[in-house]
């Protein structure tokens, strides 16, 4: 998910002003910090869907799309532009042709049909091969039935032609790490785990496992005057007190902040003024099981989510690191209703659903939740002396991360806390509540609503964006009535980085993602940087 | 004397030794005993005695059953001590029971002494308080202890006493035998004298049958009434006490008699170590000298004992 | 000597396999997989789909005994396995960070002895004096702190506010990287091995041939030098060696602390993914050096002490 | 026996933290959970709340006092488990020796070579996170050393004399090692058992910064330590209270352990890392 | 009358528990003259060890002399600087002790042991001291001293070690040798020929000894005169064909008669041993001598 200039001014409050068109400075060394766990898995970027090994991705890698934060949706990245047949199925891309391999291998249609086929061996199971999917043939060929995919089609070396499934919009898939694009005349594909060769701004130098990656300029990168920094250190910080501490001590450029230190920060004068802040694309919420009785009524659910003094949790525990969510669809998505009011914190009329529905004196049920600071356990002992109010009774189940992906999505759950993306594509965040899709896809609370189903078939078959945005909205207060989840927040990321560094972008699919390529640091740069 | 009441017969005990090979699978064997045979009177004090490692220890520990024999049989009244047929650690209880060394490690310093005796007693079925007090009482009286005693735990008494005490255990369950193992050789020199007398007391007043072990041959020469000289698992010379005393056949026992340092003798000189190479044994069974070589390390492979006077029994070389 | 080393050496060869098997055992019955655990930050979208092709891929749905034939008959082979996340083999993995282990397991220890030894000995030297009590609660102390916690303080006040450290990471492997994971790492056997010295050395300073020395007319420094530390080494010895031979495993939280890239740190990550061939790799690896560690000081101590069995 | 200052000033800190754990429900001032309010969270020591409030709004003098019970329950219930499996282990297998000895010491060598932070790790991804898993996991990890100890000294009271004279008296095997062994090796095994407390109470503060300690809602000091590492510079009360009473309470648990061990035997050496 | 080699003057010694002192001698005297054989003799506790180590100045931390005067060759150890006393120890004054087992560094060999006296007090280099080490061996009587040089005390037997003890003692021909039971863990043949070895090498070289025992038969084969210790006094001293001829104190008497004798039985038949205790409980016999202290009475621990 790449690049460009942004904006979204209304989620940035407080950002700092990035100075760009003019002063931009070359050569240096950034120290860039990973923050997502203590090794990068692989450098093979196909091989890996985690947002750690996607920060190398971003030196290093282009995919035939990338994601334009200005306009919210993916555009073409490695081809200069696309025809679109009449039915929408079959795209025809021009690539570029000043797209260079870091080997020195220019970019070639084959390049793309190798690399799609290499995501989509069955051999390899890589997590990229349901994007693939979308183009004809695919499941075929995943599923070993098939030796090619047959909707990818090169015309000439520069021209290539695929079919689609289905008239949609390929970018959002074709946008992902996990699809970039590698050169075809690599003979040993291991190599690409230690030695990845990209089309990207950045060469690969060195990887000192456990520790960092380091990156240095493309003197051949496609984009005229890019990139500006020499080398970029990604080090590996998983601990937030350490990664305050190096901050502070100036030992690394940019930091990704928890709400903890995103308040201290605010508080502190010397770097109050270098935080830059997003609205991000993940609903946090507590899905609720219909397998539990007393969830089966309708007011029971909105008895919880008026129970819970939800703008206070995010205020104290939270420290303003996250926007208190309204509904499914969060802020940044263009489908989200800015009219429509979140549920307000009544305890009264809680009550008074509960007894509506048959209890009074309440009832007694299990969150199962992992440990995350903003979206996990603590969470639940916030919610749990308010619930205790109603009468409801609260008991925590702690699990492993891991472990919480695995009973949610074999409905091994009373209630759960989590994470769900929920955007960039307001219709594939939706979907999640259509009957159809299976409980372990995405429909976790196992909703099932016709009213629902009828504006989500809609939506899916409107083409006009602005009509298809409406119909969600529309399906999006459904569900927000209805409540099969306590809808939480809306994550807020907040990156510091240091007075030197320019060129920062919110990003609202992942702050920790950066346009390496427009980064550029100024003179006032530690010496080390330089 | 009186019928044996315990018999040894060619008793063998073998311990394996690790080697040090690669896996430690090949096995040295040492031959601790090595085909002792003799018997037990009713009332009498048999002493076996020799220096360390003689094996005279472990042929006690086999006969109170805490060592296997290797071949070799022990019989206690006509009955099998050993084998198969072997009695439980309860019925061999009630036959031979042990008066140990250290009077300090032989008492468990948990428990105090009415515990320590009281124990047993219930242990064999006697259940009633009154016996049970009863029965310590006099035990206790017995060793020249008294009864308020018994509450106490072993870290109050003296060394003198905890022995005391140690032959209170030992009586409790109306053993016949009682083997006693070095039973003053820890004690202080003016407690020796109370703890030898006591125990020679109860011997007549109780007829009682010790097997004594020791290697202080003043203690032997005072309390025994038949010896076993052991030297390297084997017996060398057994008889009388008179006979190993005053006519000590076999040459290892005489130079055990002759290293004891003796107030009466002044200064005695040890032998040298030189004339220990031959000794001339007269033998009247055979009319002729018959050559001994006691080796200093081992005793001779090729030897068999014979009886020189009427019980008295010494180990040649038969070659 | 040869053959006593050699036989120390299989001997471990049994320890190994019920420590690959307990392990294999353990990790065979966790819950989650490492198909769920893409979706563990809460940050991806789940896909069935994608979850049942890789459970397939990684024969995760293979049955266990057959799993377990595959495991033991690659380690067999000394093939560890590939790990399911990088799909580079374990071994690649671990002998990448096995190095800054060592270095990081190694200068600890060498603090531990450094400040250890010489305050066990002036313990000993007057125990029941006011110094000896306050080595040993000073010690004990040490042994008290939650490490991580020890970790922060030192970060907070080496690094951030006197600046004389970097606060985290490896670096290029440089030496003042080292000093605050080391430190850390090192106060729980720096207290150990206080205490064991100071027992130590007391349990020699009491022993008769001391006596001896001093009855031959030699003096304290020429006692300690020729009597009490070398029979002192040997009673330490046992104890540095298990130390040592258990510091790499202990490292896990200073690992993550410091953002150290050893093989602990690994681990700890591979468990959370449940990557479990680098989770049984990385424990056997741990399994093995100890028994090495442990193994080297049976040597040593076979080649100080010659009451031990030779061969 | 005489006791020296260490194990006095032990003794004292320890009694505190067990008089803190059993009068906690009558000492504390509020409810250790539900007296939760996010409008009092990270106040800072004041007459109402006098350790302050945490980032939930609790009072963290109610959240310390009870913390004991829980480190108390991880220190002495884990080390009852080690005991009983390794005391069960090394009994038996130093008195029957043979098959079942070379067992115990195989698996014994098997355990002390597996750290134990790691197998206690291994044992909570398994059980789950949760104090019973805890106590299982702790419980089931350092078993080795007193397995050791007991071992050791069951060999070398099988040879006291009043061990083999329960022999000859006719005493049963279970019955030799139950009153003569067992009472009679207790102040080694008392004093692993001592030093054990403090390194499972540690290990629980460990185990909770790698997320897999004792949950929250329940008080324990590990789990708050490791809420409140974030928090050091914002609400430092939240971390020194629960950091300084782990501190006390280990050190509590160690001096009284070597104090044991010194006033038992000075010469028992301490190899447990 | 030549000068005593070792003069021992009312010597006081306790032990010191903060301002306490518990007495443990009390008012010990005797004088050992060059070359004559002195033996101590009495029970555990007695006081016989603690005046042997007060000798060599080598009593440790709560043990300490309250009076007296210790007088070696003119001058009064407990006065000398310890320097001056780390000198005299081992050159002068000699210390056997009385487990061989545990008295020998278990690490070093046997004959860095021995050649660590060369060092110390003549001054000489390693190697010169190993080859005098090897012949001390010799002197002795260790077969194949040039081997069993390397050897370590554990490849030894207890008689063996304890030859080795004697070597270290006698390696630079002290004036006194103190043999602290030096035979008691031994084997009876070993010990006679332990005892020999020390009596021979002694009276070779014209070396006094202070030998200390519980046991009169060993006391009697080696020393020319004796002195009885009981709780911490010297209750009687003689020549020892005296002493044991005639015994003047009731104590002496008692332990005379306490102990079987080998060969008694065979003399007199089997006679009732004396009960010590039973003689002891009167106690005026005490009056008859110098010391007179209170009978510790078994099981009080002082």
């Amino acid at each position: 998910m790449l690049k460009t200039i942004t904006t979204t001014a209304i989620l940035s409050l407080g950002m700092a002003t990035t100075v760009l068109a003019s002063g931009e400075h070359y050569g240096g060394t950034l120290i860039f910090t990973a923050p997502y766990g203590s090794n990068f898995a692989t450098l093979d970027e196909q091989a890996s869907p985690n947002t750690q090994e996607e920060l190398i991705a971003q030196a290093i890698h282009r995919a035939l799309y990338s994601w334009d934060s200005t306009q919210n949706k993916p555009v073409l990245e490695l081809a200069a532009s696309e025809d679109v047949s009449s039915d929408g199925n079959v795209h025809t891309y021009h690539l570029r042709k000043n797209a260079i391999f870091h080997n020195g291998k220019p970019l070639t249609a084959d390049d793309i049909v190798y690399s799609y086929k290499r995501i989509a061996n069955p051999k390899n199971a890589f997590p990229g091969a349901s994007y693939i999917a979308v183009i004809q043939g695919a499941n075929e060929y995943i599923a070993g039935k098939s030796p090619d995919i047959s909707g990818l089609k090169k015309i000439d070396e520069n021209t290539l032609e695929i079919t689609y499934t289905g008239p949609i919009d390929p970018g959002f898939s074709l946008m992902q790490n996990t699809t970039a694009i590698y050169p075809s005349n690599v003979k040993d594909e291991s190599s690409f785990a230690t030695h990845p060769v990209g089309l990207g701004p950045f060469v690969f130098k060195a990887h000192v496992p456990g520790s960092q990656v380091v990156v240095e300029k493309f003197d051949k990168y496609y984009k005229e005057g890019k990139p500006y920094l020499d080398h970029i250190n990604i080090v590996l910080m998983a601990e937030d007190a350490t990664r305050d501490v190096a901050f502070r001590n100036k030992e690394i450029d940019v930091s990704i902040l928890g709400p903890t230190h995103y308040e201290i920060y605010q508080k502190d004068p010397a770097l109050k003024d270098h935080l830059l802040e997003v609205a991000e694309v993940y609903t946090r919420g507590i899905g609720l099981n219909p397998a539990l009785k007393p969830f089966q009524d309708k007011r029971v659910r909105q008895a919880i989510n008026y129970a819970i003094n939800t703008p206070l949790i995010v205020q104290r525990l939270i420290k303003n690191k996250a926007y208190p969510a309204t509904g499914w669809l969060p802020l940044s998505s263009p489908a989200f209703d800015k009219n429509k009011a979140p549920y307000a914190f009544d305890p009264a009329k809680a009550k008074a659903l509960l007894t509506e529905a048959g209890y009074p004196d309440g009832f007694e049920f299990e969150v199962t939740a992992s440990p995350n600071e903003s979206w996990g356990v603590p969470i639940v002992e916030a919610i749990l002396p308010m619930l205790k109010k109603v009468g409801i009774t609260v008991k925590p189940k702690p699990v492993e991360s891991t472990v919480l992906g695995d009973q949610v999505t074999t409905n091994n759950f009373q209630s759960f806390l989590w994470s769900i993306p929920s955007g960039p594509d307001p219709l594939s965040a939706m979907r999640c509540f259509y009957s159809k899709t299976p409980q372990s896809a995405c429909n976790f609370t196992s909703y099932a609503s016709s009213e629902f189903d009828k504006l989500f078939e809609a939506a899916e078959q409107e083409r006009d964006p602005s009509k298809q945005s409406d119909l969600l909205r529309e399906a999006n207060n459904l569900v927000q009535d209805d409540a099969p989840y306590w809808f939480f927040n809306y994550n807020k990321a907040v990156m510091a980085y240091q007075p030197w560094v320019h060129g920062l972008v919110p990003d609202a699919n992942e702050l920790a993602i950066q346009p390496y390529d427009q980064i550029w640091i100024d003179e006032i740069a530690p010496a080390s940087r330089k | 004397m009186t019928a044996p009441i315990l018999r040894v017969e060619d008793l063998h005990v073998r311990f394996s030794m690790s080697g040090g090979s690669l896996f430690g699978s090949s096995r040295h064997m040492l031959h601790a005993v090595n085909g002792v045979t003799f018997s037990l009177a009713k009332g009498e004090c048999l002493s076996i005695v020799g220096e360390s490692g003689c094996g005279k220890t472990t042929t006690a520990l086999t006969i109170l059953g805490l060592q296997q024999p290797t071949e070799g049989t022990i019989s206690y009244r006509g009955q099998p001590f050993t084998g198969p047929n072997a009695p439980t650690r309860m019925q061999r209880a009630k036959a031979v029971q042990m008066v140990f060394q250290d009077p300090y490690a032989s008492l468990n310093p948990r428990q105090t002494v009415r515990k320590s005796l009281s124990a047993p007693l219930r242990l064999h079925g006697i259940t009633a308080a009154s016996e049970i007090e009863a029965r310590i009482e006099v035990m206790l009286k017995n060793v020249g202890l008294t009864p308020e005693q018994a509450n106490r735990y072993p870290h109050e008494f003296s060394g003198g006493q905890r022995q005391r005490i140690g032959i209170a255990r030992a009586l409790i369950l109306e053993p016949e035998i009682v083997v006693l193992d070095e039973p003053v050789s820890a004690l202080d020199l003016s407690i020796r004298a109370q703890i030898i007398n006591l125990l020679l007391d109860l011997k007549e007043q109780l007829s009682l049958s010790y097997l004594m072990i020791s290697h202080d041959l003043s203690v032997v020469e005072h309390m025994s009434d038949r010896v076993l000289v052991m030297y390297f698992g084997e017996v060398v010379e057994s008889g009388g006490w008179q006979q190993i005393f005053q006519t000590p056949a076999h040459p290892y026992t005489r130079r055990l008699i002759a290293a004891i340092p003796n107030v009466d003798d002044r200064i005695s000189t040890p032998p040298n170590p030189k004339s220990r190479d031959l000794i001339v044994l007269k033998n009247a069974e055979f009319g002729t000298d018959t050559r001994v070589t006691p080796d200093v390390f081992r005793p001779p492979s090729q030897s068999k004992l014979i009886e020189i006077a009427e019980q008295h029994w010494v180990r040649i070389s038969s070659v | 000597m040869f053959i006593f080393t050699i036989r120390r050496v299989l001997q471990t060869i049994p320890t190994v396999i019920v420590a690959a098997l307990i392990i294999f055992v353990i990790f065979s019955v966790v819950p989650g997989t490492f198909a769920t655990s893409l979706l563990a930050d809460g940050k991806r979208a789940a896909d069935p789909q994608l979850i049942a092709r890789l459970n397939e891929e990684l024969g995760l749905n293979k049955p266990l005994v057959e799993r377990f034939a595959t495991y033991i008959t690659n380690l067999a082979h000394f093939n560890l396995g590939t790990s399911f996340r990088t799909r580079q083999p374990v071994i690649n993995l671990i002998t990448d960070r096995i190095w800054a282990s060592f270095i990081l397991a190694s200068a600890a220890m060498m603090f531990a002895l450094i400040v250890a030894l010489p305050l066990g000995f002036i313990a000993a030297l007057r125990p029941g004096s006011i110094v000896d009590t306050a080595t040993m609660i000073g010690a004990v102390s040490g042994l008290s702190v939650p490490e991580f916690w020890l970790g922060l303080v030192l970060m907070y006040i080496f690094a951030l506010q006197l600046n004389w450290l970097p606060s985290f990471g490896y670096g290029d492997g440089s030496f003042q990287n080292l000093i605050l994971p080391a430190i850390t790492l090192g106060v729980a056997p720096m207290a150990l091995l206080a205490r064991t010295t100071r027992a130590g050395v007391l349990d020699v300073l009491h022993s008769d041939f001391i006596r001896t020395a001093h009855a031959k007319g030699m003096s304290d420094v020429k006692v300690m030098r020729w009597h009490v530390a070398r029979n002192a080494l040997v009673l330490i010895i046992t104890t540095v060696g298990l130390q040592f031979g258990s510091l790499v495993g202990q490292a896990v939280i200073i690992e993550k602390l410091f953002a150290w890239p050893g093989i602990g740190s690994l681990l700890v990550d591979s468990v959370a993914i449940r990557d479990i061939p680098v989770v049984q790799g990385t424990i056997l690896v741990i399994v093995l050096w100890f028994l090495a560690i442990n193994t080297a000081v049976d040597l040593i101590y076979a080649a100080i002490d010659p009451r031990i069995k030779q061969g | 026996m005489r006791f020296g200052f260490n194990f006095w000033l032990g003794a004292t800190l320890t009694a505190l933290v067990i008089f803190a754990g059993i009068l906690a429900p009558w000492i504390a001032p509020f409810d250790p959970v539900f007296n939760a309010d996010l409008m009092n969270s990270e106040l800072p020591p004041d007459a109402t709340f006098w350790f302050g409030t945490d980032a939930q709004g609790r009072d963290v003098l109610t959240r310390t006092l009870y913390g004991a019970q829980i480190s108390l329950t991880v220190g002495i219930v884990s080390q009852l488990i080690n005991s009983l499996i390794g005391v069960t282990l090394g009994m038996t297998g130093g008195y029957w020796g043979g098959w079942w000895d070379d067992l115990v010491s195989g698996l014994t060598n098997v355990m002390l070579a597996i750290p134990s932070l790691i197998f206690a790790l291994a044992v909570l991804a398994v059980l789950g996170p949760g104090l019973p898993s805890l106590l299982i996991a702790l419980g089931l990890t350092n078993w080795s050393w007193t397995c050791r100890v007991a071992r050791s000294s069951t060999l070398s009271l099988k040879s006291q004399g009043y061990v083999q004279a329960a022999k000859i008296l006719g005493y049963g095997d279970m019955r030799i090692m139950f009153t003569q062994i067992l009472p009679n090796m207790m102040g080694p095994i008392l004093v692993m058992a001592t030093l054990g407390m403090g390194s499972a109470v540690l290990s629980e503060a460990a185990l909770s910064f790698i997320g897999l300690g004792i949950q929250p809602p329940s008080p324990s000091w590990g789990s708050m330590l490791t809420d409140a590492r974030q928090l050091i510079q914002l609400a430092p009360w939240i971390a020194v209270f629960p950091g300084l009473a782990i501190f006390l309470t280990v050190l509590g648990f160690n001096l009284l352990g070597d104090g044991l061990r010194d006033s038992l035997d000075p010469h028992m050496r301490t190899r447990k890392p | 009358m030549t000068q005593p080699l070792l003069d021992i003057r009312n010597l006081h010694l306790g032990l010191r528990l903060g301002r306490d002192l518990h007495p443990l001698l009390n008012d010990i005297s005797f004088q050992i003259m060059p070359g004559e054989a002195y033996g101590l003799v009495g029970e555990s506790g007695s006081g016989k060890s603690i005046t042997s180590l007060a000798v060599m100045g080598l009593l440790r931390k709560p043990l300490s002399v309250s009076g007296g005067e210790i007088i070696f060759k003119d001058r009064n150890l407990l006065t000398l600087p310890k320097r001056e006393m780390r000198r005299l120890r081992g050159k002068n004054v000699a210390m056997i002790f009385q487990e061989p087992m545990t008295a020998l560094n278990p690490l070093s060999t046997v004959g860095r042991q021995i050649a660590e006296m060369f060092i110390l007090h003549q001054g000489k280099n390693w190697r010169e001291a190993r080859r005098l080490a090897v012949d001390s061996l010799a002197r002795v009587r260790v077969p194949n001293p040039e081997r069993r040089v390397n050897d370590y005390p554990h490849q030894m037997s207890g008689g063996l070690r304890q030859r080795v003890m004697i070597a270290i003692a006698l390696a630079c021909d002290p004036d006194l040798l103190i043999a602290d039971e030096p035979t008691t863990a031994l084997d009876v043949t070993v010990q006679a020929e332990v005892l020999k070895l020390i009596k021979d090498l002694c009276a070779e070289r014209q070396t006094a000894v202070l030998f200390i025992s519980h046991d009169l038969g060993v006391i009697a084969a080696v020393c020319q005169r004796v002195g009885v210790m009981y709780a911490g006094c010297l209750v009687e001293e003689n020549s020892t064909d005296r002493l044991f001829s005639d015994p003047q104190h009731p104590y002496t008497r008692g332990l005379l008669g306490a102990l079987p004798r080998l060969g008694g039985r065979l003399e007199n038949g089997r006679q009732r041993l004396v009960d010590i205790d039973s003689i002891i409980t009167d106690r005026s016999i005490l009056t008859k001598t110098r010391c007179i202290a209170p009978r510790i009475k078994e099981g009080s621990t002082p």
